[in-house]
C-alpha cells in the first residue's frame, strides 16, 4: 500500500486541516468532536442542511460545505460512520434557528449513529427531520437487505435542499423536496478495481484481472455479482438498464444524468460513459436536460463509475441551477 | 468466590482491549469478506479508548460495576463507529443501568447480559438468524438464563461466552438480511459474522477476568 | 488493463463526444480535424487563448474552455501532440480579430507540431504569439536535456492569460503576461504507481510496491529518480524544497500553492499533502494567499500528486480571482 | 535495373506500413523504456493511413516518386503526432522536393536521403550523438553518398539502410540530449533510440521495395 499519508490513524484529521487552509473562506472545520461547519455558520432564520458519513468519499461530504448546499458535514473514519456526538455537535452548529434537515445515507451504521446524535439535539430542543437517501438499485429493496444504500444520489438532495433552504423554504418543506429528490433518484455503480482503506492496508476485495463488479457499493464492499470485464458500451447498458427501470421513465420524461467516478478512474472515461448514457437514454426517448459528470462521491483510489438519473421537474430544476459556492461545486 | 465485582469489570474491559486487538487482523478479514473491512480497527480503537479512561486519574473513580459499562457505554458510542459503536454502545448502557451494585451475584450477571441483548435488539432490530451479533447475545441470554442456579457466579458467565461462541459459528452457513453483508445475499454464506464473533470474545474476555481473579 | 472504454483508438473522440453533450453550452467539440471551441467562440475584438496537447492529462486542456480561460483546446491521441493541421484548424477558429496567444508545453512534439500549425496559420495572416510553458523542475535547465517541461504550472498560465484576454488586453500585453507567469511558476511531481496508455495496454514504467518515482513527468514517463515510499511529509518536502529553492522565494512573497492529483490519487491524499506544503512554505515566511486543490493536470489512472508554486503580485492576483467559468474551474 | 520508379515508391510506403507493424511493439517497448510507450502506435496508425490513402482509388494517381513521398508527408504530418510527427513529416516534404521525377538513379537516391536527413535536422535541430533519429539518418546520407558510383541504384539504398541500421544501434549506449529521453538523464543509457530504429526500419523497407522489383 503506497498513500501520501503519514499516520493512517491520523489520515482523516490531517486531511480536514488541509483542507480548512485551502477552503478558509468557505468552511471551517471543528475538532473534538469533529465536523465541518460553513464558515460564519448558518444564516440566520435559514433552515440547515447537515450530512455526514464515513471518510474516504471526498468530495462527499465536506466539499459540499458552504452557501447553497450543507451546512455542515459530519466526517467519520475512513468508510466508518461518524459518532452520535459528532452528529450531535454538527446539527446543533448548524442550527440557525430555523431547524436542522439531517440527510442520511442508508446504512445501518449512518442511521444508528444519526438517529442516536439526533436523539441527543432534540432532547435539547433542536428541531430535525431526518431524511433518508437510498438510491443504490443494485440493492433490492426487500425484507432480506437493509434496504437500499444511500450512494451518488446523494449530491443531488444536497444540492436540492440546500437551495431549497437558501431560498428561504422553512423546513417540512424543505424535508419534503428532499423526499421527492429520493423518491425520483436512482443509482448503480461497477467497479474495476478495489480500494485499500489506509489502515487495513490491502484491497476491500478480490478482483481478477478479467473481471468487473456490478453493483458496488462505495465502501469497498463487494457488489452483487462479477461479470468479464468489457467495453464501456455494455458496462454502461448494465448500469442505465436497471436504473432506467426502477424509476419507470417515460418516454419524454426529463432527467438529470450524473456520471460520476469513483476516485480512480480518469475523467476522460467518465464522458466516454456519459456519451454511451445519453444513446441509451435517447433511444427510450428520456431527455437528459441537466448533467454532472466527475469524481464526486468516490471509493478512496477505487477505479469505477457509477450513473445516477434524477427525474425532473420544473422547481427540482430550478433548485438544480440555483447558484452554489463550496469547495467542490460551484456555479 | 460468587460475587463479581467492580475490579472485575474493569479487568474484563482491559481483557476485552487486549483480546480485541489480539483478533484485530482476524475481524478485518472477516468484515473485509462480507462487510467493508473496518470492524476490527472500530473496536480496537474503541476498547484502547476504553481503556484508556479507566487508566485515566483524572477520571471518577468508579464505584459500581454499572458505572464502570457506562463509561464503556459512553466511550465506545463516541469512538467506534460505524453499525457496531451505537450497538455496543446501547448494549453497555441497557447492561449498567441494571448493574448499578459494586457487586453482581448469578442473577446480575444474567440481568447483565439481558439487557445488553435488549439494548442491540431495541437499536438494530434484528432477530436471530439475520447474521448479526444477536446470534451471539440472544444465545448468551438464554445459556445465562439457564445457569442462573449455578454455584459460581462464573458459570453463569462461562455458560454465556460457550454460547455466544457457538451462536457466532452458526452464523458461518447464514445468509445475511440486515446489516452491510446483507447487500451480498447469498454471497454472504460461508463466512462468520464479524459482530457476532467480537461478541463472542468480548463475553469471553468477561470469563477471563472473572477467572483472573479467582472468581 | 480494465478501463470504461471501448475501441482505444477511438476513445479520445468517444470521450470528446461526451464531453459536447456534457457541457453544450460551454464548449462546441468539431472533428476533422479535432479540436475544442469556446461555445459560440471568441468574442469579436478578444485576444483568443489556444492551448491543447496530448489527451490523458483531463480536465487540460478541453476542460479549461469557456469564458475567461480558453477560447480552444488541441487534443491529440493520449499523451502523443497533436498534429499541425489539428492546431492551425483551432487558431484560426479561435482567432476573434484580434490575434492569438498559443500556451505551448515545452515537449518536443507539442513544439514542433505547434511551430508547424503556427507557420501554416501565419501564412494565412492570422496573428499568433506562442508562449512556451516549462515549469517543472525536475528537469534541470541545462544543454543536455530538451528543457524544463510544461506542467501543472500550465493550469496557471492559461487561467492567468485567459483573464487578461477578457478583460481586453491586446496580444502584447497577454503575451507579456503568460510570460511573468512562465518566469514565477515552478513544479515539482511524484508518482505512487504508473499508468497504462489504452492503446498500449501495460504501465508505462515498473514501479516497485515499496518504491515512488520523484520527478515524474505528465505523459507515462519515468521520472528522475527513484526513493523508497514514505510518508507525506517526507514526500512533500521533495516536491516543495526544490520548488521553492528555483524560484528563490525571499520572506514575505506571496504565492498560489496549487497541489494537482495526477489522476489516481484521492483528493483527501492531496489535502494531506497541502497542509504539509504549507507548513513548509510557512516555515520559510512564505505567504499562500491563492490555493487551489484537485485533479487538474492528470497522468490517465496514475497515483501521485505534484506541487505547483506560483509567484504573485497584485496584477496577477487580480487575474487569477477574476470570473471564470468552463467545465472544470469555475468562480 | 538501375532506376527507381513510382510503383517502388509505393511499395516502399506499402512495405514500411507493413514492417512498422510487425515492429510495433518492439518500437513501443524501446519508447516505454526511454519515453512514453506511444512511438509504434503513431508510426503505425500514420503509416496505415498513407497506405490507406496511396490505395484510394479517389486519390489522384502518383506521376512522380515526389508525389508519392508529398502525400507521404502531408499524411504522416496530420496522422502521426508526437516527436516523430512533425520530423517525418519535414523528412518526406524535403525529400519529395528533390524526387519529383518519375524515375531514380543513384544520385537521385542519394539526394532523397540527404534532404531527409537535413528536413529532420532543421525541425529538429539536433546533431549526430543526441540520441534521436538523426543517429541513423546522418550515416545513411554518407553512406549513400559514398555508394553514389554503384552499378546497381539499390547498393546505394542497402548502403543508406546497413549504415542507419548500425547507426540506430550505436544510440544503445548513449545518453539522451534531445528529446523525451533526455529527461532520464543517464538512465536513457542502455536503451536504443526508438525514433532510429524506426527510421533503419524504414530505410531498410526502401530496400526490401527495390529488391521485390528486382532493381
Ligand atoms: N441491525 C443490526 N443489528 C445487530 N447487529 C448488526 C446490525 N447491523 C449490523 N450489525 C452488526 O454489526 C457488524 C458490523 O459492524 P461494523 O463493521 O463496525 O459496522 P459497519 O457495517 O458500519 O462497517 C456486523 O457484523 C453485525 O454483527
Ligand atoms: N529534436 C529531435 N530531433 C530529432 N529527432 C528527435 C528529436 N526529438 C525526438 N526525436 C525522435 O523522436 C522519437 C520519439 O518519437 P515519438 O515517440 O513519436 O514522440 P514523443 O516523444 O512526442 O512521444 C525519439 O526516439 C527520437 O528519435
Ligand atoms: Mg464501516
Ligand atoms: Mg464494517
Ligand atoms: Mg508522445
Ligand atoms: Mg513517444
Amino acid at each position: 500500500m503506497k498513500k501520501l499519508l503519514d499516520d493512517p490513524a491520523q489520515a482523516v484529521d490531517d486531511s480536514l486541516r488541509g483542507f480548512a487552509l485551502a477552503h478558509a473562506g468557505e468552511v471551517e472545520v471543528r475538532f473534538d468532536p469533529t465536523f465541518v461547519l460553513r464558515a460564519g455558520g448558518t444564516p440566520p432564520g435559514q433552515v440547515a442542511v447537515v450530512s455526514g458519513g464515513g471518510s474516504g468519499h471526498e468530495p462527499l461530504h465536506a466539499g459540499f460545505v458552504g452557501s447553497g448546499m450543507l451546512d455542515a458535514a459530519v466526517p467519520g473514519a475512513v468508510f466508518t460512520s461518524p459518532t452520535p456526538d459528532q452528529a450531535a455537535a454538527a446539527l446543533q452548529a448548524a442550527d440557525g434557528g430555523a431547524g436542522v434537515l439531517a440527510v442520511v445515507k442508508n446504512y445501518t451504521g449512518d442511521v444508528l449513529n444519526f438517529e442516536t446524535g439526533v436523539e441527543l439535539v432534540q432532547a435539547d430542543g433542536t428541531e430535525v427531520v431526518s431524511v433518508l437517501v437510498n438510491d443504490d438499485v443494485a440493492v433490492e429493496d426487500s425484507l432480506y437487505t437493509a434496504g437500499r444504500r444511500g450512494v451518488a444520489g446523494t449530491v443531488a438532495v444536497e444540492k436540492i435542499a440546500g437551495a431549497a433552504a437558501a431560498r428561504g423554504d422553512d423546513l417540512a418543506t424543505v424535508a419534503e423536496l428532499a423526499e421527492r429528490v429520493v423518491a425520483g433518484v436512482r443509482t448503480m455503480g461497477v467497479a474495476l478495481t478495489a480500494c485499500t482503506v489506509p489502515h487495513v492496508g490491502r484491497p476491500g476485495f478480490d478482483l481478477a484481472d478479467d473481471e468487473v463488479e456490478i453493483g458496488i457499493g462505495i465502501h469497498g464492499e463487494p457488489g452483487r455479482h462479477r461479470v468479464s470485464a468489457s467495453g464501456a458500451t455494455d458496462i454502461t447498458r448494465r448500469l442505465v438498464d436497471p436504473v432506467v427501470e426502477d424509476l419507470d421513465l417515460a418516454e419524454g420524461e426529463r432527467v438529470l444524468l450524473f456520471v460520476n467516478g469513483m476516485g480512480g478512474t480518469p475523467l476522460s472515461e467518465l464522458y466516454v460513459v456519459y456519451g454511451r448514457a445519453r444513446e441509451l437514454l435517447a433511444e427510450r426517448g428520456v431527455e437528459v436536460t441537466r448533467s454532472l459528470v466527475g469524481s464526486y462521491v468516490t471509493s478512496l483510489e477505487m477505479q469505477g463509475a457509477s450513473i445516477t438519473v434524477l427525474r425532473l421537474d420544473d422547481e427540482l430544476t430550478e433548485l438544480w441551477d440555483a447558484p452554489v459556492r463550496t469547495p467542490a461545486l460551484r456555479w | 468466590m460468587s460475587v463479581l465485582d467492580v475490579a472485575w469489570a474493569e479487568r474484563w474491559m482491559h481483557v476485552a482491549a487486549t483480546d480485541v486487538r489480539a483478533a484485530r487482523d482476524e475481524l478485518t478479514e472477516l468484515d473485509r469478506r462480507i462487510g467493508d473491512g473496518d470492524h476490527g480497527v472500530n473496536l480496537d480503537r474503541g476498547l484502547s479508548a476504553v481503556v484508556g479512561r479507566l487508566d485515566d486519574p483524572a477520571q471518577p473513580v468508579r464505584e459500581t460495576v454499572g458505572q464502570v459499562l457506562r463509561l464503556a457505554a459512553t466511550t465506545m458510542m463516541s469512538t467506534v463507529g460505524g453499525a457496531a459503536g451505537p450497538l455496543y454502545g446501547t448494549a453497555f448502557l441497557r447492561a449498567s443501568k441494571v448493574t448499578d451494585r459494586a457487586e453482581l451475584g448469578p442473577t446480575g450477571v444474567v440481568a447483565l447480559v439481558e439487557a445488553a441483548l435488549e439494548g442491540i435488539v431495541a437499536r438494530g432490530r434484528a432477530t436471530v438468524g439475520e447474521k448479526t451479533m444477536v446470534d451471539a447475545w440472544q444465545p448468551a441470554a438464554e445459556a445465562a438464563e439457564r445457569a442462573e442456579g449455578a454455584e459460581h457466579v462464573v458459570d453463569v458467565l462461562r455458560a454465556a461466552a460457550a454460547a455466544a461462541s457457538a451462536g457466532s459459528a452458526s452464523t458461518v452457513p447464514l445468509v445475511a438480511t440486515k446489516g452491510r453483508a446483507s447487500y451480498l445475499a447469498e454471497r454472504s454464506a460461508g463466512t462468520e459474522d464479524p459482530g457476532a464473533r467480537s461478541s463472542a470474545i468480548i463475553l469471553a474476555a468477561a470469563v477471563a477476568a472473572a477467572e483472573g481473579s479467582g472468581g
